[in-house]
């Protein structure tokens, strides 16, 4: 198959949903520079004219709500919001409004409506930045939330949320734009509240998120070189998530990592955690292990920046703690 | 910008006659409710639109089927006006399965979808930046409709009306913003919120042309929005309209004059005998005509009726409809 | 001891810091209405003037702001908003702005601030007037949270949150309003960070979060006439939140029982159903029980909220399943 | 409200001269700034202020050091006009633990209790409100001082600084906008965000009083300010400055004329015909003025090597901070 980096898949998704929808849009700040969304957005405009992807003024509460608006009135928008800092503006239109119109109007309307947003983890951008917030919106009935790790989820997840007569928010990680994956030309959907399996293990069950996600991946290979064998669970659907799967693969293993990129207190990693801990009660030797951010803004100085942001490294510590083996040997994650 | 629209059309006795009946329903359904919510049998909150009936009228007369209409917690009377039905909005007070939101909603969240009601919602200014996003709809599909957003004095003071008026000056968006200015937000009378007494110039600084229009005078009203949906339709852009009036009842509940505890400065009297209704009967008696409220109340004791004998909800079925299983046509 | 309601307690609480410190001023919707607070604020802008108690025009987000900056150049302001749903207007300067501000300059500069938002549990005011969003906000760091379910509590945290150089939401909710409580007339501080032991007992632990709270001590009383001994547990700061004494019980218990007014996925309870399964984990007999709300929003017809809000009787019946005694006997809770 | 202030007081050399040594120092500052950009040094996103000084040194020196200054993303002029220390600005611009804000917030998190900066953050607007609460505490306080918001022409699209100007003048707060008008938000040119050119009017509605500045002149800066300052110690309330500049180098970084890889378009040379430094050395020569930039070299040069010297914070404290120990004293 194809290979494509994750930024390219985003890319593609969107210009075949605008391709085969005249009722698709994209309303946002920085759709004109390829700087805001990198190459996941690039030269969009000149491909569909600036009447549908709309550069927007920096407001972003009105601007979210003309999408739902719009999508309520029959189109199909996308909005999106360069980073999850700046979409705490529209917590409004989304939480207030989009998430909640079906249930109010009780079904007879929903809002079908991509609201997209960059976690923009690292690069000394410091607290007001770089905030990873899907637990937030997690939290949120009436919202669904994807946060897609490969280039493959990253246009198969935007088909699918575009196919959804709900609300969804897609959350990508700019971290991830350069990273590769084999990503199909045709257009697919990869269903939402479905997990990817990318390694079977029988040791201890791996469940990462976003950037995380991948993380798990890279550990995943540096304990198999200790002699352990982990089973890597893709989360790729924060709401609904794929609880059957993860508890599955928690009843064989026994063990469970959960990798978040969000803080810790009260984030996804606590839903995850608390869920396998009571689903899995019987079949589980060690307390599950939360590999998160410290509940501490990001630090500005890349010095400070590489001891807040966990990796495979903390998930490798966390995956031999489970198994009750000491972290002297493989620390090189 | 201008104060005051002169204009003035005449119109047709028939005109005259329609208003008079939508303006007539709306009050005679804001007492039934009024009396539900004295008698305890409407307990969601219930926010009246008694004394403000001629701006829904005269804003939805100059619109049609196919236009959207986006209001807030005072919407029984633009939902009427633009032809939601009455009983599934009384039984939706009620909080009945018949109700027009399936009895989810209550007073504050109605819809309408067949007469271009998507969902009021009370949240101030929740869906003046939702009517602009049809607007645009309308717009990019090329079709000739127009979004109107109502909402009250108090909601001029969110941040995001504003950033709604440029956006929808910025794209020419046919959308007209219905400032229903009664004076009051709430308790809180307009000089405790705001300096000037100047809301027709909301939009200027974005370029979003404004009028001052006497609220309580139907067909001032239908001018000033004749021309604002006109100005829409033909693809140059928002209007504001600042239509003066007052509600006579208190901000939530049936209380007269009483708002949320608060006594309002004694305008009621005044404002009573600017009774837009009293006012076009005085026209309409002069034209000869013959006003007969009788089918009107029969309407209300009908639609009450049903509204009180359909059932509540099925039990246990409140967890349905988090998600929609399709999105509705409009 | 003096007993007062808990809005009384909250009212008393204001007029006492009003008149010990000339910084503290309050600023919000409905401060001149006695609707909105109810008795919580009645008439302060009388005893205090309205240039310290200011009713605002509708604008959560430039109001909190305000209120911010107001910290920062020396005052103790309270921003107050009658509903939670309405807060999320002003998410920026809440969590973007006061949340970070210590951290983004090294600890130079606190805003001591208190924001005070309500939750309003029934009454047919559906969807968006009745949220319980203190999930939200315990996910953030630089953010305290106190939710007080008694008397006592509402005035001693108010006092505590006015002390605390950091920012502090202080969330009560309306159902409590009428409750009552000992109270004492002197000004007293209750730590944030610490929970409050509401009866001693064997079998399984209740922990209770503001309304919730409230419910357990009822479900004891009701478990007890059936034979259980339940130790009630009224957790009254969310951010931080006693780990230790929680622990401690449920460490005795084996059993616990996680209460929690706002919704299930990642909400409070889910942070603290992770925290005992991985703490507790010798000990927990039984999976935590979580009652919660549906992931659901709030219905409007009365005999929807009926059935949506938890109470008394879903706290039994989780108490009784982690004893595995069959909900047979004593259902009326 | 006014266009262009025709005020111009006579202003002494001395006071020329000053205005001067801060603009060239600012220039310098984010020339050094830049070169830290480009050689990889500083990595965090730095927003330089190069061609827009005439209006941090105009309006800062109508301040006393009491006064109070709000920033945001482009805030390094600000600082230094304000008298923020420079190596600290270097410091913090290298993630040094002796930078302004310990290292923890970078470019766009700038503080100096002492000389009135309680923080500068990069959230558009974010801290335009916090100026408003600012002029609140010296409003109650009964303290003439006044709080300055810096802002950019984007900014003006939040809601929430309509909010802002709202509280600001029902209030009478001791606030001034000044809203430096760049032409560009990003990569986006005015006319591609608002209709009409007059963000001097900005305030009009909410009866803020706007008056629009030539912001590359630093006299016409200082007089505007000076008067607007005024306004703000009598308790007359805020006013709005629409101060009309051009940003030499790009939205961020340190590429001339490139913002965030998008072409402008080609104002940049006419604009550095205005250069206002250019344009004051051209008049204090007129005045027969001696100026020296070496000692404002070498400062420079003194406080980067004190940056680069400077020790990164010390390993694993980066969780320190999140909350304060005890609020400061401003
Ligand atoms: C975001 C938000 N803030 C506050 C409220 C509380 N509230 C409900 S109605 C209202 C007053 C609105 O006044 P106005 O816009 O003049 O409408 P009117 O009630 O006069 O029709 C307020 C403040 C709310 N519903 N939503
Ligand atoms: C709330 C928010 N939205 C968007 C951004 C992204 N952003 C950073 S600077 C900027 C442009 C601001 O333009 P302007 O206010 O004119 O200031 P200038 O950069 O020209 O000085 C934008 C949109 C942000 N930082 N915060
Ligand atoms: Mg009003
Ligand atoms: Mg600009």
């Amino acid at each position: 198959m194809r290979v494509l980096t994750y930024a390219a898949a985003i890319r593609e998704a969107h210009a075949q949903i605008l391709a085969a929808d005249p009722r698709a849009f994209v309303i946002g700040q920085g759709l004109w520079s390829p700087w805001y969304a990198g190459a996941s957005l690039e030269d969009l405009d000149r491909e569909f004219s600036r009447e549908r992807i709309i550069d927007s003024p920096v407001s972003e509460n009105a601007t979210t709500g003309l999408a739902v608006g719009a999508a309520l009135a029959g189109m199909r928008p996308i909005v999106f919001h360069p980073r999850l800092d700046f979409m705490l503006l529209a917590a409004d239109p989304i939480v207030n409004q989009a998430a909640n119109w079906a249930y109010l109007f009780g079904g007879r309307i929903g809002v079908p409506l991509v609201i997209r947003g960059v976690i923009n983890r690292g690069g000394e951008q410091g607290a007001q930045h770089s905030q990873a917030l899907h637990a937030m919106f997690m939290h949120v009935p009436g919202l669904k939330v994807v946060m897609p790790a490969a280039a493959y989820d990253a246009k198969g997840l935007l088909m699918a949320a575009m196919d959804d007569p709900n609300p969804v928010l897609y959350i990508d990680d700019r971290c991830l734009y350069e990273t590769t994956g084999a990503v199909p030309e045709a257009m697919f959907r990869v269903p939402i509240g479905k997990a990817a399996l990318r390694r079977s293990g029988r040791d201890v069950t791996l469940i990462g998120i976003s950037s995380m996600a991948a993380q798990c991946n890279r550990a995943a290979e540096t304990l198999s070189v200790e002699g352990i064998d982990a089973e890597v669970i893709d989360l790729r659907s924060l709401k609904p998530w794929d609880r059957d799967r993860v508890i599955e693969s928690v009843r064989k293993t026994g063990r469970a990592v959960v990798a978040d990129p969000g803080w810790r207190t009260a984030g996804a990693s606590a839903e995850i955690a608390a869920t396998i801990s009571a689903e899995a009660f019987h079949d589980l030797k060690e307390p599950v292990e939360r590999v998160t951010l410290p509940d501490c803004p990001a630090p500005t100085s890349r010095l400070e920046e590489g001891r807040y942001y966990a990796g495979a490294k903390e998930i490798c510590e966390s995956a031999r703690r489970v198994l009750g083996r000491g972290s002297a040997q493989g620390a090189a994650a | 910008m201008t104060e005051t629209a002169p204009r003035r059309m005449e119109q047709p006795l028939a005109w005259l006659q329609r208003q008079w009946t939508t303006m007539v329903r709306i009050r005679r359904a804001e007492e039934a409710v009024a009396a539900l919510v004295e008698s305890g049998e409407a307990r969601c909150p219930c926010h009246l639109y008694i004394g403000q009936e001629a701006i829904a009228a005269g804003v939805c007369s100059a619109l049609e089927r196919t236009d959207t209409i986006w209001g807030g917690h005072r919407s029984h009377g633009h939902y009427l006006a633009k032809g939601g039905p009455l009983a599934a909005m009384f039984a939706e007070i009620l909080g009945k399965e018949t109700g027009c939101s399936g009895g989810r909603g209550g007073s504050m969240h109605l819809f309408a979808a067949g007469q271009g009601i998507l969902g009021t919602v009370p949240i101030v200014a929740g869906t003046v930046p939702l009517a602009v996003g049809a607007a645009m709809a309308y717009k990019m599909r090329g079709e000739a409709h127009a979004a109107v957003a109502f909402f009250g004095d108090g909601c001029v003071e969110e941040g995001h009306v504003h950033e709604s008026m440029n956006l929808a000056a910025l794209y020419r968006l046919p959308v007209v913003f219905v400032c229903e200015n009664n004076l009051y937000s709430s308790h809180m009378h307009w000089s405790e919120r705001r300096l000037a007494d100047h809301l027709h110039r909301a939009g200027e600084f974005h370029s979003v042309p404004g009028e001052r229009v006497d609220g309580n005078d139907v067909e001032a009203v239908f001018a000033a929005a004749s021309a604002a949906v006109s100005r829409a339709r033909a693809g140059e852009g928002p209007s504001f309209l600042e239509c003066r009036t007052f509600r006579w009842r208190g901000h939530v509940g049936a209380s007269m004059d009483l708002d949320v505890g608060v006594k309002r400065r004694g305008e009621l009297e005044e404002w009573m005998q600017k009774d837009p209704i009293a006012r076009l009967e005085v026209r309409l008696r002069a034209c000869g005509a013959v006003l007969d409220e009788r089918p009107i109340r029969e309407e209300m004791q009908d639609a009450l009726e049903a509204a009180r004998q359909a059932p509540f909800p099925a039990a246990g079925r409140f967890v349905e409809h988090v998600f929609a299983e399709a999105a509705c046509a409009s």
